[in-house]
C-alpha cells in the first residue's frame, strides 16, 4: 500500500493527473476518524501489477467540504454518498439519506466525544 | 408423523428479506428446488402479500426494511403465520444491537415460529413451515370458531385482525 | 305520405332559416320540438312505408337544381381564389366543365328525382333521430363556444340545413340531384369545419372541401359515362336495372370512389382526421349519422349491382385493407377524438366491405353496423364534448381520474366503447356477421375470401387492443367510494346522453326483434330479395346464417348488466386493502402501451392510392 | 426458428417424466446429517470451572451466566440467538465443558419467548451478578470492616 | 402522464432474494431510466466490527455480512488482521482456505445462474441448477460443518481440518459433477429461448466496465481481466493450484451466464489440486500480540474483488475496519446497463449481476 | 336427450375436470424437474383454503370485474361444449378475457396494469389464429358449429395439419406458459393482472384458470372429434407438448411473442385457410 499524503485543495488535481481509466482501478474512499481529524482516503489499484495499491490520503477538519472526484472517475459517487451519511461529513454535490434514513443525524462512524 | 392431517392445507409462502446476510435466503430457495421440494406440502412461493398465508421473513429487520415488513404484512389476509428464519430474524443473532436494526422481527410484527440456526438448515425451515402449518390450521379455526360464538379470538394477531372480525361478528348479528 | 316526406326536406330547411332569426329561448324550443317532430316523422315513414315511394317534384326542379349547382360550384371557385388554393380551383374547373357539358347532354325528359325505400326511411330514422339529438346538445354546446352571438345561430343553422340535405341525398334517385347534394354535404363539411376560423381550421377545411370534390366529380363521370354509353338515364333505379350490362362497371366504379372518397376511406381519411377542428357537435354529426354514412348508403344501394363483379372485389379487398391500417393508425393516437376518428374509419371500411359483398347476411350486417356504429359513435362523440367542455380535457391520457371525478360520464363512454367492441353490442354483431358470411365468400372468390377474413381477424383484434387501452384508463379508480355520486353536468347535456344510452341498451336488448322486423325487411328490399327469419331450435335462421339466439341473449344480459353493476357494486364485510407496490409506499405514474404505427401512415397512403387506381382499371377492363 | 424445434431440453424434459424424483422424503425420513455438523451447543455443569470465557467469546451473546446469591452459577443459552460458529469451544480451557453436537436445534413456538425472554433473561442475568459482585464486595467490605474494626479494637485492647 | 410507466421493483419482489428497489421509468416497457436503492440492508456491521466485537470476534461478524461469500469475507478478514498482528499462515491453512472458497464459487455461481434462469422465467432450469448446486452444500457441510456461514476462517489460520475421507468424497463427488456441468453448459448456451432472453441484454462494454470500475465476473465477461486471483500470489498461493483467468467478449447476460460456467471449471481443477496437494503442516499460528497500523487485502470472492482495510490501536478492538464488497463496485454499472432494454429482461439482468447487496451496504 | 346430458355434464363438471387437470399439470411439471411435486387434489385444496381467508379487495369493481370473468368464461366454455357456433365461442372468450383485463385496469396497481397489457397484447397474438382454424374448419365442415365437427366424416387433423400447429403454437399464450407465459410473468409482474385478487376473489380467477385449461384441451380434442381416441391422444399430445415447452424454455417477451405469432403462427395458419379454400373445399 503507497500512501501518497497530499491535501484536501491539492487532493483533486493529484487524483486527475494521476488517474488513467485504462490503468487504474478505482476501489473505494475510506475515511477514518483520528480524533481531532478525519483521514480521507482514496484507494485506487493498478491493473498491470495488482499489488501496487495506491492511497491518497488527506487529513481534514469534519467540517470542511471534500471535493468529488465524480468528474474524474464515473462510478466514485457511491462511495460519495456512503462517506456523506456514515462519517457524517461534506463532500461536494453529495446529499444525504443514500445510506441511513434521511433524518439519521450523526455518522455512527465517528467517534463519539 | 400426521403430516397427512395437514396436507388437506395448502399454504403458499411469501418471502421478505429485511435484511439478512442472504444466508437463510437461498436456503429458502434450496427448499424450493427439487431436493427439498417443498411443493410436495403445497407450498407455492407467489410473492405476493394477497395471496399467500405464511410469510418467511430473514434478517433482523433494518430500519428502512422495518416499514415494508409491517406493510406487506398488513396486506396478508387473515389467518396467516409468519415463520421468522433464522437467528438474525428470530432474535437479531449477530447484529443484536446494531444501530441500523431492531434485533428480530417480533419487535414489529407477530411471529409465530422461530427457526433457528444461522444459516438454517432446510430440514429446519421445512420443520417450522410444517409447524407453521399446524398453527395456521388452528387460526382457521380459531377464526371460524370466533365467527360463530361472536366473540373475539386469537388475542396476540393485533388490533389489525380485531377490526375485522368485528365486522364479521356485525353482520351475522 | 309524399306531404311527411317533403316535411322531412322543408322542414328542417325552415327550422334552419328560423333560428337565424329567432330569439335565443324560442330558438331553443325550435329545435328541441323539431327534433321530436322529425323523429317521430322518420319513425312513421319506417312503420308506413312498405313498397318503394317513387315521386318527383315539378320539372321545374331539374332546371333549380341546375342552377344551384353552377351556384355552389362559382361559390368553390370564389373559395379557391380566396384561400388560394390551386387544387381547389382546378377540381372546381374540372367540375365546371363536366356539369356544362353533361347540362348539354342529359336528355330532356322528366322522370321522378326521388325514391323512398326502407333503406332511404332506415336512414332518415338514423339521420334524424340522432342529428336532432345532437343538435338539441348543441343548443348547451355551443353556448360555451367563444365567438359571436350570431355565429352561434348560424352554427345551429347549418346543422339543420345539414339534416335537411342528408335527407334528400339519401331519396334522391336522380344522379344529377343527388351530385348536388353530395356537394352540398362537402360545402356543409367546409363550413363546419372552418367555422373555428382559425388557421388549423381553414386549412383542414379546404382539404376537406378538396378531397370531397373529388367525389363529386366521380359522380360526375359516372353520369356522364351513363349517359355517354346509353344505358338510359342517369338515376339509380336505372343503374341497377341495368345492372347485368356489361360497360356499367365503370359508372359503378366511379360512384364508388365517391362513396369511398366520402367514407373517408385511405388516402382520402385525412379530412375526416381534420374535421376534428369543428366544434364537437361537428365530428358527432359527421361521424355517426350524416356524411360518412353516405358512403355505406350508395354501396349499399348499389350492391345488388356490384355483388359479384370485380368492382366488388377490389372494394372488399381495398376496405379489409383499410380496416387493418386504420385500427392499426387509431393504435398510435392519444387524443381521445382522433382515437374515435380512426375507428369510425375502420368500422367504416368494415360497413363498406360487407354492402359491397352484397349476400343476404353481409348487407344485415351492413346495416346493423350503420345503426348501431351511428348510435356509440354519436354517443361518444358527444361525451367528448362534455369531457372538453366540463372536464377540459381532450387527451385519452388524462382520462384516469374520471372514474372518480364524473363517474357518469366515465360509465357512459366505457359502455360506448364496449358497444364497438364487445359482444353482444351492435358492432360485434356485425364483425360476427361478417367473418361468418365471408366463409361463405371465400367459397366464391377463394383468394380474396381469405384475405378478407385475415384483415378482419386482426383489424378486429387490434381493434380491441385500442378500445382496451380507453376502456383501461375509464375503469382505473383508487378504492371505493360509498355509493356513486354521479358528477353535475348540464341538462341538455345529461338528458341527451341518457336517451342515447337508453337507445342502446333497448335496441342492444331488442335486437334479435330489430333484426327480424327491420334490418330483415330492408336489405330484401334493397337486394329485392326474400329474406326468410325464422327461429329453429335456440337458433335464429336468416337465410343461409344461422345465429344462436340464447347464448347471445345471455351474452347481452351478461356485459351491459356487469359493467353497469361493476360501477355500482359495494362489497358489503369485504376489508380493503392497498394495491401492492413491492411494500413501497410511493406513487408511481401511469400510462398505456403506446404504438409509434404513424410511422406507416405514409405508406397506407401509398397502397390506398393503389387501391383507387386498381378500381379503376379493373372496372374499365 | 430451427433451433425451436431441436430443443433438447424439451425431450429430456419429457424424459425426466420417467425418472424417478431426486425428492428426499425429508419429514418421514432423515436426512443425512454429518458428524462434525455444526449443530447445537451442549454443556457439561460438572466439567465447567466457570470461567465465563464462552459468554466473553461468543458473538452474537447467546450464552450468559445468572449468579446467585451463593455464589452459584447458571449457564444460560438460547439456541435462537446463536450463530453456531463453535467459537465457545474454542475459547474454553475445560475440555468437554462446553461443546457442540451435530443436532440442528429445533424451532421455537411463540410460546417460548424466545427473543423478549432472552432479553430479560440476559438482563436478569447481569443484575444477579451484579447483585452478586456487589452483595461480595459489601461481604469484602463487612469482613474487612469487622477485620478493621477488630483491629482497631485490638489496638485499643493493647 | 405520458406515455411513461414507473414500475417498482423491490423492496419485496419475487424475483428478487434480497430487498432492492429500483424504480424503471418505462416506455412500452422499454426502460428509459433507472433509480436504485440499494440500502435497505445497512445494519451498521463497520461500525459494530470496531466498538463492539474483538478483533478475533470480527471474522464471524464480517461472515454474515453476507451468506454467499462468507468464507470470501471471513478469509479476507483474516487475511488483514493477520498482516496487523504480523503473522503468517500455515500452509496447509492456506490450501484449505482456497478449497473452501473454491467450493464456495461453486455453489454461488450455480446459485446465480440459476437465479438468471429462473428471472428469465425457466423455471426448469432454475430447478436443474439447484439441483446440481446441492452436492456443492453437500461438501461444503462436510468441510465445515454448516451448508452455509462456515465460519472456516478464523485470524491465524482455519478452524478445521480436511478429513481424509471427505477429501475423497470431493474427489468422487466432483467426477459426478462434470457431466452435470457439461449438461448446465449446453443448456445455457444454446437454449434458443434463453438465448433470446440474454443475449445483447444488460449490454456493459469494455469501456464501460473500465470507465465505471466493474470487478468480479461482471467485468470478466466484458473482456477486463480483472480477477485477485492472478494477482496476490502472496497471501493465496492461486497459480500454484492451477487457476486460470476465464474471460469473455460481449458482457452480455449470456456472457456471464458463460464467463460463470467456465469458472466453474477452474474451481474443479483447483479443488482437485488441492486435495491431491494438500501440505502438511499446523492448522492455526498463535499469538498473543493485538492489531496495530495499516492495512489492506484484495481477494476475489465469487462476484469479485473484495477489499478490506483495518487499521489497528494496539488493543482488542480495531480502530477502523472497511469493507467493500464486489457489488459496491458495480452498482454504478448496474444502474447504467438497464438503459435501452425491455423491462421484461429487468430481473434477469439484475439477477446476472449476482447482485449482493447486504455487503454493498453491510 | 342424451347429446344434450353429456355436454351439460361435462359443463357443470367443468371446474372440476379443470381442477385435475391443473393438478396433474403441476405433477408433471414437477416430475419434469425431478420433483415429486405436490398431490393431485392440491388444486383443490388451494381452493378450499382460498375460501377460508380473509375477504380483502382493492375495491369492488375490480372484485366483481375478476368474478364476472370466472362466469363468462363458464359461459363461453358451455357454448362450446354445447356445440355452439366457434367463432362466437371465441368472442365470448375474449369477452371473458376483457373482463379479466378490465379488472386489471381498474386498480391503480402497477403490475396489474403491466398484466393486462400484456393480456391484451396476448389476445392479438391469439385471436386471430383462432378465428383463422375456425374458419378453415368452417370451410371443411360447412358450418361454424363446434357440433358439425363431431359430425365430419374424417378427423380434422388430417384435412388440415396446419390448423393444429397454429393451435399448438398460440396454446402456450392461451394457457400462460413458457415461453409465452408474460401475461403472468411471474418473476417480473407477479402474476400481473391476479396480483391484487386475494381469498375468496381469487379463487374466482384460479378456477377460471382451470376452466380455460378445459377450454383449451376441449380446442385440441375438436381436432380428433370424429374420432374420440384419436381425440383424446390429441389432448395428451398437446398436454406433453405444452408441459415440455414450458419446462424447456425461458419467458420471451412480448414483443417477440407479438412477432413470433404474427409471423410464424398467424401465416401457417394462412396457409392452412388457403390450402383448405383451394383444395379441400366441399
Ligand atoms: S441467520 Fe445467519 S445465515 Fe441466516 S440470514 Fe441471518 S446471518 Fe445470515
Ligand atoms: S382506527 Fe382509524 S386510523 Fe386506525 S387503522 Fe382504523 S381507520 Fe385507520
Ligand atoms: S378512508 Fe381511505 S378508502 Fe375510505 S374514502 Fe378515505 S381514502 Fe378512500
Ligand atoms: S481474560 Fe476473561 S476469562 Fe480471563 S480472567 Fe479476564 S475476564 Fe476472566
Ligand atoms: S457457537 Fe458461537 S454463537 Fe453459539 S454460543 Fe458458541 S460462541 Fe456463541
Ligand atoms: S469456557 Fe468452558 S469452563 Fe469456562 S465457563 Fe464456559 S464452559 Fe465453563
Ligand atoms: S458480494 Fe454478495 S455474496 Fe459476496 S459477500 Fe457481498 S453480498 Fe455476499
Amino acid at each position: 500500500m503507497n500512501r501518497i499524503e497530499t491535501s484536501i485543495d491539492k487532493v483533486k488535481d493529484d487524483i486527475r493527473n494521476f488517474y488513467k481509466p485504462d490503468l487504474y482501478h478505482f476501489v473505494v474512499i475510506n475515511a477514518v476518524d483520528l480524533g481531532e481529524k478525519i483521514e480521507v482516503q482514496w484507494f485506487f489499484c493498478e491493473y498491470a501489477n495488482p499489488s501496487n495499491i495506491i492511497a491518497f490520503c488527506v487529513q481534514i477538519n469534519p467540517d470542511e467540504e471534500i471535493p468529488s472526484i465524480r468528474d474524474i472517475v464515473e462510478s466514485s459517487w457511491v462511495a460519495e454518498a456512503e462517506l456523506v451519511d456514515l462519517m457524517n461529513i461534506k463532500i461536494q454535490n453529495t446529499a444525504k439519506g443514500f445510506v441511513l434514513e434521511p433524518d439519521f443525524e450523526s455518522g455512527p462512524l465517528r467517534k463519539k466525544k | 408423523m400426521k403430516l397427512n392431517s395437514f396436507r388437506k392445507k395448502s399454504p403458499w409462502i411469501l418471502h421478505y428479506n429485511a435484511g439478512s446476510c442472504n444466508g437463510c435466503d437461498i436456503e429458502i430457495l434450496a427448499c424450493l428446488a427439487p431436493k427439498y421440494d417443498i411443493e410436495r406440502f403445497g407450498i407455492i412461493n407467489t410473492g405476493n402479500p394477497k395471496q399467500s398465508d405464511v410469510l418467511l421473513v430473514t434478517g433482523p429487520v433494518t430500519k428502512r426494511s422495518r416499514e415494508r415488513l409491517v406493510e406487506i404484512y398488513a396486506q396478508m389476509p387473515e389467518p396467516k403465520v409468519v415463520v421468522s428464519c433464522g437467528a438474525c430474524a428470530c432474535t437479531g443473532g449477530v447484529f443484536r444491537g446494531m444501530y441500523n436494526c431492531e434485533g428480530g422481527i417480533d419487535q414489529y410484527i407477530p411471529v409465530d415460529v422461530y427457526v433457528c440456526g444461522c444459516g438454517s438448515r432446510p430440514e429446519q425451515i421445512i420443520d417450522g413451515v410444517i409447524e407453521a402449518l399446524a398453527i395456521l390450521e388452528k387460526k382457521t379455526k380459531d377464526l371460524e370458531q370466533s365467527i360463530r360464538l361472536k366473540k373475539e379470538p386469537v388475542k396476540e394477531d393485533t388490533q389489525l385482525n380485531r377490526r375485522d372480525i368485528a365486522a364479521e361478528i356485525k353482520e351475522i348479528a | 305520405m309524399y306531404a311527411l316526406i317533403i316535411s322531412l326536406f322543408i322542414l328542417p330547411v325552415a327550422v334552419s332559416v328560423l333560428v337565424l332569426i329567432l330569439p335565443k329561448n324560442l330558438s331553443r324550443i325550435l329545435v328541441i320540438a323539431s327534433a321530436a317532430i322529425l323523429s317521430v316523422i322518420s319513425f312513421y315513414l319506417l312503420v308506413s312505408i312498405e313498397e318503394p315511394f317513387h315521386f318527383g317534384v315539378s320539372h321545374y326542379m331539374n332546371e333549380v337544381v341546375s342552377v344551384a349547382d353552377i351556384l355552389l360550384l362559382l361559390y368553390f371557385g370564389s373559395v379557391a381564389i380566396r384561400k388560394k388554393s390551386w387544387l381547389v380551383g382546378l377540381l372546381t374547373v374540372l367540375q365546371f366543365g363536366a356539369l356544362l357539358y353533361l347540362l348539354k347532354i342529359i336528355p330532356e325528359e322528366y322522370q321522378a328525382q326521388f325514391t323512398v325505400d326502407k333503406l332511404s326511411v332506415f336512414m332518415f330514422l338514423l339521420i334524424n333521430v340522432i342529428s336532432g339529438i345532437i343538435s338539441i346538445f348543441s343548443l348547451q354546446y355551443i353556448d360555451g363556444e367563444d365567438c359571436s352571438a350570431f355565429r352561434k345561430k348560424y352554427f345551429l343553422s347549418i346543422l339543420f340545413w345539414f339534416i335537411a340535405v342528408m335527407n334528400i341525398i339519401v331519396s334522391s334517385d336522380n344522379m344529377e340531384c343527388f351530385f348536388l347534394f353530395f356537394e352540398l354535404t362537402t360545402l356543409a363539411s367546409f363550413l363546419f369545419i372552418g367555422f373555428r376560423k382559425d388557421e388549423i381550421s381553414g386549412k383542414n377545411a379546404l382539404t376537406a372541401l378538396w378531397m370531397n370534390q373529388i367525389g363529386g366529380l366521380a359522380i360526375l363521370g359516372a353520369i356522364f359515362f351513363i349517359i355517354h354509353n346509353g344505358y338510359g338515364t342517369a338515376t339509380f333505379s336505372n343503374l341497377l336495372a341495368h345492372s347485368s350490362v356489361p360497360g356499367i362497371l365503370l359508372p359503378l366504379a366511379l360512384l364508388c370512389v365517391a362513396a369511398l372518397v366520402k367514407g373517408a376511406q385511405m388516402p382520402f381519411s385525412k379530412w375526416l382526421l381534420g374535421a376534428m377542428v369543428a366544434p364537437t357537435p361537428v365530428s358527432a354529426l359527421l361521424h355517426s349519422s350524416t356524411m360518412v354514412k353516405i358512403a355505406p348508403f350508395i354501396i349499399l344501394r348499389l350492391s345488388p349491382a356490384l355483388k359479384g363483379t370485380p368492382v366488388a372485389s377490389v372494394v372488399i379487398a381495398m376496405t379489409g385493407f383499410v380496416f387493418v391500417a386504420a385500427a392499426i393508425g387509431a393504435l398510435s393516437q392519444d387524443n381521445f377524438k382522433r382515437i374515435l376518428a380512426h375507428s369510425t374509419i375502420a368500422l367504416l371500411a368494415l360497413m363498406i366491405m360487407m354492402a359491397a359483398v352484397g349476400t343476404p347476411v353481409t348487407i344485415i350486417a351492413a346495416l346493423t353496423l350503420v345503426f348501431f356504429h351511428g348510435l356509440s359513435k354519436c354517443m361518444l362523440f358527444l361525451n367528448a364534448g362534455i369531457l372538453e367542455r366540463i372536464f377540459h380535457f381532450k387527451q385519452t391520457s388524462d382520462m384516469d381520474k374520471l372514474a372518480e371525478t364524473g363517474p357518469f360520464t366515465s360509465l357512459v363512454i366505457s359502455i360506448g366503447f364496449m358497444s364497438l367492441l364487445l359482444p353482444p353490442f351492435g358492432a360485434f354483431m356485425g364483425k360476427w356477421f361478417g367473418i361468418e358470411s365471408l366463409g361463405v365468400l371465400a367459397i366464391n372468390q377463394k383468394m380474396l375470401g381469405a384475405f378478407v377474413i385475415v384483415a378482419i381477424a386482426c383489424g378486429g383484434a387490434i381493434l380491441s387492443l385500442l378500445y382496451f387501452k380507453v376502456l383501461g384508463l375509464l375503469i382505473a379508480r383508487t378504492g371505493d367510494h360509498d355509493g356513486v355520486k354521479f358528477e353535475k353536468t348540464k341538462p341538455l347535456y345529461s338528458a341527451t346522453i341518457s336517451i342515447l344510452l337508453g337507445l342502446i341498451i333497448l335496441s342492444v336488448l331488442s335486437y334479435p326483434f330489430l333484426m327480424s322486423h327491420y334490418f330483415v325487411p330492408v336489405a330484401s328490399q334493397t337486394l329485392s330479395l326474400p329474406i326468410e327469419v325464422t327461429i329453429y331450435g335456440w337458433k335464429l335462421h336468416v337465410g343461409a346464417m344461422a345465429l344462436p339466439v340464447v347464448p347471445l341473449l345471455i351474452a347481452f344480459l351478461l356485459l351491459p348488466i356487469t359493467i353497469i353493476t361493476a360501477t355500482f357494486i359495494r362489497f358489503k364485510n369485504v376489508d380493503r386493502v392497498k394495491e401492492y407496490a413491492c411494500g413501497e409506499k410511493t406513487n408511481y405514474s401511469f400510462s398505456s402501451f403506446y404504438f409509434a404505427t404513424d410511422r406507416a401512415t405514409p405508406y397506407f397512403s401509398v397502397i390506398g392510392i393503389l387501391f383507387f387506381i386498381t378500381l379503376i382499371v379493373v372496372s374499365i377492363l | 426458428m430451427i433451433k425451436y424445434f431441436t430443443m433438447k431440453t424439451f425431450f429430456k424434459a419429457i424424459l425426466n417424466l420417467f425418472k424417478k424424483p431426486v425428492t428426499i422424503k425429508y419429514p418421514f425420513e432423515q436426512t443425512f446429517i454429518p458428524d462434525d455438523y455444526r449443530g447445537m451447543i451442549g454443556f457439561n455443569e460438572n466439567l465447567c470451572i466457570w470461567c465465563r470465557r464462552c459468554e466473553m467469546a461468543c458473538p452474537p451473546g447467546a450464552i450468559v451466566f445468572s449468579q446467585a446469591m451463593d455464589g452459584k452459577q447458571t449457564y444460560h443459552f438460547n439456541r435462537a440467538v446463536c450463530i453456531y460458529c463453535s467459537e465457545c469451544v474454542r475459547a474454553c480451557p475445560k475440555e468437554g465443558a462446553i461443546f457442540q453436537t451435530n443436532v440442528p436445534a429445533k424451532c421455537a413456538l411463540k410460546e417460548e419467548n424466545i427473543n423478549n425472554g432472552w432479553n430479560i433473561l440476559y438482563g436478569e442475568a447481569l443484575m444477579s451478578r451484579a447483585a452478586y459482585a456487589a452483595e461480595k464486595k459489601r461481604l469484602a467490605a463487612e469482613k474487612a470492616a469487622a477485620i478493621k474494626t477488630e483491629m482497631e479494637k485490638k489496638e485499643a485492647k493493647s | 402522464m405520458g406515455k411513461q410507466y414507473e414500475i417498482p421493483l423491490g423492496a419485496q419482489h419475487i424475483s428478487l432474494l434480497e430487498p432492492l428497489h429500483f424504480k424503471f421509468t418505462t416506455e412500452n416497457e422499454k426502460i428509459v431510466d433507472t433509480v436504485a436503492n440499494v440500502y435497505y440492508v445497512h445494519r451498521g456491521i463497520e461500525q459494530a466490527c470496531c466498538s463492539k466485537f474483538k478483533f478475533r470476534q470480527v471474522s464471524f461478524v464480517v461472515g454474515r455480512v453476507c451468506g454467499l461469500c462468507s468464507v470470501s469475507h471471513t478469509t479476507a478478514y483474516s487475511q488483514v488482521a493477520e498482516k496487523l498482528i504480523k503473522i503468517e499462515v500455515p500452509r496447509r491453512a492456506k490450501y484449505l482456505r482456497m478449497l473452501v472458497i473454491e467450493l464456495d464459487r461453486i455453489h454461488s455461481h450455480l446459485l446465480c445462474l440459476s437465479h438468471v434462469a429462473e428471472n428469465s422465467g425457466f423455471e426448469a432450469l432454475f430447478m436443474k441448477t439447484m439441483q446440481y448446486r446441492e452436492f456443492a452444500m453437500e461438501l461444503l457441510e462436510a468441510v465445515c460443518g454448516n451448508r452455509i456461514q462456515y465460519d472456516f476462517s478464523i485470524v491465524g489460520g482455519v478452524a478445521r481440518d480436511l478429513k481424509p475421507e471427505v477429501g475423497k468424497m470431493i474427489l468422487e463427488r466432483l467426477k459426478i459433477f462434470k457431466p452435470q456441468l457439461d449438461e448446465l453448459v449446453d443448456i445455457y448456451q444454446n437454449n434458443w429461448t434463453l438465448s433470446l432472453k440474454n443475449k445483447g441484454v444488460g449490454l456493459i462494454t469494455k469501456e464501460d466496465a473500465l470507465r465505471l470500475n466493474v470487478v468480479g465476473p461482471f467485468a470478466r465477461a466484458t473482456g477486463l481481466a480483472a480477477d485477485v486471483r492472478n494477482e496476490y500470489d502472496d497471501l493465496l498461493p492461486w497459480k500454484e493450484v492451477g487457476f486460470e483467468m476465464v474471460l469473455d467478449k460481449a458482457g452480455d447476460v449470456h456472457a456471464r451466464n458463460m464467463v460463470r460456467l467456465r469458472e466453474l471449471y477452474v474451481s474443479m481443477r483447483i479443488i482437485e489440486n488441492i486435495i491431491n496437494g494438500l501440505p502438511e503442516s499446523a492448522l492455526v499460528t498463535e499469538t498473543k500480540t493485538f492489531p496495530d497500523g495499516e492495512a489492506v487485502a484484495r481477494l476475489e470472492a465469487p462476484r469479485g474483488e473484495l477489499f478490506y482495510y483495518a487499521k489497528g490501536n494496539k488493543t482488542q478492538i480495531l480502530e477502523r475496519l472497511k469493507i467493500k464488497a464486489p457489488t459496491f463496485s458495480n452498482i454504478p454499472a448496474m444502474v447504467e446497463a438497464f438503459k435501452g432494454n425491455e423491462y421484461g429482461s429487468a430481473p434477469a439482468i439484475i439477477a446476472s449481476y449476482d447482485p449482493c447487496l447486504s455487503c454493498t451496504s453491510r | 336427450m342424451k347429446d344434450i346430458l353429456i355436454p351439460v355434464l361435462l359443463i357443470l363438471l367443468a371446474p372440476a375436470i379443470g381442477g385435475l387437470v391443473y393438478g396433474f399439470e403441476r405433477i408433471v411439471k414437477a416430475r419434469m424437474q425431478r420433483r415429486t411435486g405436490p398431490p393431485l387434489l392440491q388444486p383443490f385444496y388451494d381452493f378450499l383454503k382460498l375460501a377460508d381467508k380473509r375477504k380483502m379487495i382493492v375495491h369492488s369493481t375490480h372484485a366483481f370485474l375478476g368474478i364476472m370473468h370466472f362466469v363468462s368464461l363458464w359461459f363461453a366454455l358451455a357454448v362450446l361444449l354445447l356445440g355452439g357456433d366457434l367463432i362466437l365461442v371465441i368472442f365470448l372468450h375474449l369477452l371473458s378475457t376483457s373482463l379479466l383485463i378490465l379488472a386489471g385496469y381498474s386498480t391503480r396497481s402497477i403490475f396489474s396494469h403491466l398484466g393486462a397489457n400484456r393480456t391484451a397484447i396476448s389476445i392479438l397474438c391469439y385471436e386471430p389464429v383462432l378465428i383463422l382454424i375456425a374458419v378453415s374448419a368452417f370451410m371443411l365442415t360447412g358450418s361454424f358449429d363446434t357440433s358439425s365437427i363431431f359430425n365430419y366424416g374424417a378427423s380434422l387433423l388430417f384435412k388440415m395439419p396446419l390448423a393444429f400447429v397454429a393451435l399448438l403454437m398460440v396454446l402456450p399464450i392461451k394457457l400462460k406458459k413458457s415461453p409465452f407465459d408474460i401475461a403472468e410473468g411471474h418473476q417480473e409482474i407477479t402474476g400481473g393482472v391476479e396480483l391484487e385478487f386475494s381469498g375468496i376473489f381469487y379463487e374466482a380467477i384460479y378456477i377460471a384458470k382451470w376452466l380455460d385449461c378445459v377450454f383449451c384441451y376441449t380446442l385440441a380434442y375438436l381436432f380428433g372429434a370424429n374420432d374420440p381416441l384419436l381425440g383424446m391422444g390429441l389432448v395428451l399430445f398437446v398436454f406433453l407438448f405444452i408441459n415440455g415447452l414450458d419446462n424447456s424454455s425461458a419467458r420471451v417477451n412480448y414483443k417477440q411473442m407479438l412477432k413470433f405469432s404474427l409471423v410464424v403462427a398467424l401465416p401457417i395458419a394462412f396457409i392452412n385457410l388457403l390450402i383448405t379454400i383451394l383444395f379441400l373445399q366441399l
